[in-house]
């Protein structure tokens, strides 16, 4: 029991990172109906901004708390930069294009934002610890937790909850589920579809970025680490069934729990957790825990 | 049919490596590449994306190593044994996945291969590990020889397996059973209803693309002689399907035009611009993507092809 | 009010609208009947900016509607309600109704002032206030189709068949309906597309026939027509 | 266990509290050329749906020569020798019209054997006389998605037809089609139906149509079979005029 815990600790926070990759990937899809291979790109680059903010921030002496502040704005920066961007210029071409194309034009995408990174920042893992100094650690029952990772957890629920009020509260949150709806419609009746999607699109890069920044508070940044996201992302979103949020929370939880318990009994095949349990649901659920398949009229 | 170009192409893979000895490698690799992209291929005409073909490349590639660890090298013994090998997987693998369209046949493909590359990496005592497993020196009936004959004999081999394999794919595109797969893309249902298992259908493709995609690791495993599990990663998944369309998915030559074109870049790209040829590749995709919906097979016959629906 | 002048559509390599000329006069209702697949509701949607038109003039009040996209077409107060009803089945009704106040960007009071119109225009719909979109039956969904079209459509509404799917008491009462719309609403105009018009006769002011693309006759459906115009 | 043809038995299907389908019993013999009419939304549609194995009747049974087909898929009913004709003409939009029959023609004389070309003596002198008979034959090697809606129409029974199947079952065979093309297609089709001798249902909106080719009608409305008979006797019944002709 006692060395469970905080290995359910870690797997949460995992999970809330994963999470945050998701969660955009589900939005995006369920918005713009793209699978986004470039996803993976955009939280690996929010996490070199973040890293490089942070070291700023602590290099001029600023107070070390200012590191969260940073992360935010790193992962803001990048989302305001690439999300219209991107968005506007590939993304938008590939609309109503065969999946094979729209899948191709991201993942061209990924490997151009991989070398780009490669060619920025070079091989060498990038790192800051501040953040996670700065939380400390407590210990409950003499087993020791990193304030860090429960602050993430609580981050990941936060974040689901607020994108939850957000599409049934307010006139975006309205406008995004109408679109998603019937996009046809939805332009008759006035809502500007183009701009949905790039709000949505970018909505979906702040979030990958915020993932990657506040991994990069917990593990070194390193190339590959996009490519990683990306694959772990669409696990989870296929378990959760895309386009959903709740779904994508609960499948990051199972997913983060199934990797504790390989860890617990067999360490060495840790990473292949999520896939077996993405294989397992999609067998039993084929469209996710969360979704439903569309029928046909005929 | 204009034969003229594929002989031209033909006679200049056969010939130039005997002016420049080092091509014969990268024709061979090229090769081998094309024979998983025309996996993917396959599967592409029934509008169904395979991010995880990389797992049968990878399955051949190891399968040969293994197999030359137990000391079967016979060239002619490692292609049928890792032709069947990969295509009993690719029977397993697609009973499950067949089942599935879209997205999320994509991702299941990404699931089982992501779950073959995290055994083949972590399983250490077994595979190596990262460090990947060696392959024997092959043999051929019986009998081992020089490198240099060994390489002459993996370049005219590959092409002469090319040409058959290549005219038996085209065969099977023309069947029933191959004009089924665009069937299925266009209109599933009214194939259901004409009787027709749209399952056996794809099933009996699946295990073709997962064959093809084996015999394309055999080839490439022997030629390097060192096999790691990169070569089963998902974004090697994602370049095949690159190579496919960069090609075009529409027909036998399309693919290896994709995976010759692929191995050009690298090779040039690797003089100039080692550390950014994903670079150069994502370029090169997204303008052909962009400007050539034939893919490059279309420009070289400058014809039309459709691009698909556009829902 | 709106002018359609050698309009062309094509949709995968077929041209659907040939030659399309269409001018639809402000308070009038005008029936486009034909059989399917003669180019109705391709007609109502390259109206509403759903379609790419190839060639030809489409203009609304002398302004030339083929530059603007389909969301600013409404904003223009053209509404449009599809054959198939498309409500969006999370919301309620009335959220459904209010989606173009939000989406146009209305205030609080002229939303609420148009919901009361429509609400008085339509009196089945309140008590369907609080009914989620997807919980409607055919009838009743129609209705409020009718009504997010109102909303929307302050000068001019498309109905896209709108008996289609109806069974035939359900379709007199819709007919009641529209006809007590017309009565309340003069300065509205309609274009209807139907392919059985027998239930609309009373309230058609003109009638035109649509065949393989192109608009053929033109013929008024009323004698009196000329003298009840405006 | 009666002659016939196609019988269903209690079939419902109720989801969502609606019942498509309400208890249907009826039975159809063999060369019979039957008309389903009814108002949009009565479950005429979903009755072909039924029978042909895309939707699974929550109650019910449904029998072909007195085999239960209840539940199998569409692909297992086809092969038993139920075929059918879509609303919206289901066709392989990839392929030439000739190319879409022969595709049908092989599920029928056999469809596996990956080396043997599609397009084939065999399959040509099956598919070119069936689209002579449809009089089709000047488009066969067109692409499908030229074709015009009727003669899409006419295609898509075209590969029901290539199945030689027992049952046509055919839904809204002249929707979509001209008036001017309509009783030439009705007549085409029928000429067709008896010469491979086929029986067929089929859903018709048109009551001209109905008048003069339907051997049976049945009348639907709300999931029911509310009337049976011959065309004359239910055509003049004013019930079925006001509820279904839509006529006052």
């Amino acid at each position: 029991m006692s060395i469970v815990l905080p290995l359910l600790v870690d797997g949460l926070a995992e999970a809330a990172l994963i999470f945050f990759v998701a969660v955009g990937l589900t939005l995006v899809f369920s918005v713009l109906r793209i699978l986004n291979v470039a996803h993976g790109s955009f939280y690996s680059i929010g996490a070199y901004v973040a890293v490089l903010l942070g070291t700023w921030v602590i290099g001029r002496g600023y107070a070390p708390a200012l590191t969260f502040l940073s992360m935010l704005l790193a992962a803001a920066l990048v989302a305001v930069v690439l999300g219209p961007a991107i968005e506007r210029s590939f993304v938008r071409w590939t609309y109503g294009r065969p999946e094979a194309v729209q899948i191709l034009v991201t993942f061209a995408l990924f490997l151009i934002f991989e070398d780009l990174q490669k060619l920025a920042f070079g091989v060498q893992p990038y790192s800051q610890d501040a953040p996670m100094q700065l939380l400390g650690v407590s210990s409950i029952a003499g087993v020791v937790y990193l304030n860090y990772s429960i602050a993430l957890i609580v981050l990941a629920v936060a974040v689901a909850a607020g994108l939850r009020l957000l599409l049934a509260r307010t006139r975006f949150g309205k406008l995004v589920t109408a679109v998603v709806a019937d996009r046809e419609v939805a332009q008759t009746l006035g809502i500007n579809t183009e701009r949905v999607f790039v709000s949505a699109f970018t909505l979906g890069v702040f979030l990958a970025a915020l993932g990657g920044a506040l991994a990069s508070a917990t593990s070194g940044v390193a190339p590959g680490l996009g490519a990683e996201a990306i694959v772990l992302g669409f696990a989870v979103a296929a378990i959760g069934g895309l386009g959903q949020i709740e779904g994508a929370l609960l499948a990051a939880v199972i997913v983060g729990i199934s990797r504790v318990v390989a860890i617990y009994f067999m360490p060495e095949l840790q990473p292949v957790a999520p896939y077996l349990v993405m294989l397992t649901v999609l067998l039993v659920r084929p469209f996710g825990l969360f979704g439903s398949p569309a029928m046909r009229r005929l | 049919m204009q034969l003229i170009p594929y002989a031209v192409a033909m006679a200049g893979i056969a010939t130039l490596p005997l002016a420049f000895p080092w091509l014969s490698f990268l024709f061979v690799l090229a090769i081998a590449m094309g024979f998983a992209a025309l996996g993917v291929a396959l599967l592409l005409r029934a509008g169904l994306i395979s991010i995880g073909h990389a797992m049968f490349y990878g399955l051949g590639a190891y399968a040969t190593a293994f197999l030359t660890r137990w000391g079967v090298t016979d060239l002619m013994l490692l292609l049928v044994g890792t032709a069947a090998i990969s295509a009993v997987a690719g029977t397993l693998v697609g009973a499950f996945v067949v089942r599935y369209r879209a997205i999320f046949f994509a991702m299941l493909n990404l699931a089982v291969s992501m779950v073959f590359f995290t055994l083949v990496s972590k399983l250490y005592a077994l595979t190596g590990g990262s460090d990947g497993m060696r392959v024997g020196a092959p043999t051929l009936f019986g009998r081992a020889y020089s490198r240099a004959v060994i390489e002459a004999v993996l370049l005219y081999g590959s092409l002469a397996l090319l040409v058959v394999v290549g005219f038996l794919v085209h065969r099977y595109l023309q069947s029933s059973m191959g004009q089924a797969l665009s069937a299925v893309h266009t209109n599933e249902i009214r194939l259901a209803y004409l009787g027709v298992s749209v399952r056996a259908v794809l099933l009996a493709a699946y295990a073709a693309s997962a064959a093809l995609a084996g015999i394309g690791g055999f080839l490439a495993a022997v030629a390097i002689g060192h096999v790691v599990p990169e070569m089963t990663y998902w974004t090697a998944s994602g370049q095949l399907v690159l190579v496919a369309v960069l090609g075009g998915a529409g027909t036998v030559a399309g693919p290896f035009i994709g995976a010759f074109f692929l191995e050009a870049v690298r090779s040039l790209a690797a003089g100039y611009l080692a550390e950014s040829w994903n670079l150069v590749i994502g370029v090169a995709l997204l303008v052909v993507i962009f400007f050539l919906p034939g893919g490059l097979h279309g420009l070289m016959h400058a014809g039309f092809v459709p691009r698909g629906r556009a829902a | 009010m709106l002018e359609m002048r050698s309009v062309r559509v094509v949709r995968g390599g077929f041209a659907v609208l040939r030659d399309i000329d269409l001018s639809l006069e402000s308070g009038r209702t005008t029936l486009l009947v034909g059989r399917n697949g003669a180019g109705k509701t391709t007609t109502l949607r390259a109206i509403m900016g759903l379609l790419p038109i190839e060639a030809g003039e489409l203009a609304y009040d002398g302004a030339d509607l083929r530059r603007m996209r389909a969301h600013a077409r409404a904003a223009l107060g053209i509404g449009y309600a599809p054959e198939d009803r498309r409500l969006i089945p999370e919301f309620t009704v009335e959220d459904n109704l209010l989606l173009p106040s939000l989406a146009l960007r209305l205030s609080a009071k002229q939303a609420r002032e148009r919901l009361r119109m429509i609400y008085d225009l339509l009196p089945e719909l309140p008590a369907l206030r609080a009914r989620l979109g997807g919980h409607l039956s055919g009838g009743q969904g129609k209705i409020v189709a009718l009504g997010r079209a109102l909303m929307v459509g302050t000068r001019l509404v498309l109905l896209d068949e709108p008996f289609q799917g109806l069974a035939p008491a359900l379709a007199h009462s819709y007919a009641e309906t529209l006809a007590r719309v017309r009565a309340e609403r003069r300065d509205l105009t309609l274009l209807v597309t139907e392919s059985g018009p027998q239930l609309l006769e009373a309230l058609v002011d003109v009638k035109l026939q649509i065949e393989r693309g192109r608009i053929d006759s033109l013929a008024p459906a009323r004698s009196d027509a000329a003298e009840s115009a405006p | 266990m009666s002659a016939a043809l196609l019988s269903a038995a209690g079939v419902t299907l109720s989801f969502g509290g609606v019942r498509a389908a309400d208890g249907v019993d009826v039975e159809v013999d063999t060369g019979e050329f039957l008309a389903i009419i009814g108002p949009n939304g009565s479950g005429k549609t979903t009755f072909l749906n039924l029978c042909t194995g895309y939707l699974r009747p929550t109650a019910g049974s449904i029998r072909l020569e007195g085999r239960d087909i209840t539940g199998l898929s569409p692909r297992a009913i086809a092969r038993l020798g139920i075929a059918r004709a879509f609303q919206i003409p289901q066709l392989f939009a990839e392929h030439s019209l000739l190319e879409n029959v022969m595709l049908a023609v092989a599920a029928e004389q056999g469809f596996w054997r990956p080396l043997r070309p599609l397009d084939r003596p065999a399959h040509r002198k099956a598919a070119l006389p069936l689209l002579e008979l449809m009089k089709l034959d000047e488009h066969a090697e067109r692409a499908v998605s030229e074709l015009s809606e009727g003669i899409r129409k006419l295609a898509d029974i075209a590969l029901a037809l290539a199945l030689r199947p027992k049952l046509l079952l055919l839904d809204e065979p002249t929707s979509g089609v001209s008036n001017a093309e309509k009783f030439a297609l009705v007549e085409t089709l029928a000429a067709a139906l008896h010469n491979e001798n086929v029986t067929a249902v089929f859903v018709e909106h048109d009551m001209e149509v109905v008048r003069s080719y339907a051997d049976r009608v049945l009348v639907w409305d709300q999931g029911r079979i509310v009337a049976d008979g011959p065309p004359n006797a239910i055509l003049s019944d004013p019930r079925v005029l006001q509820n279904v002709v839509g006529v006052t």
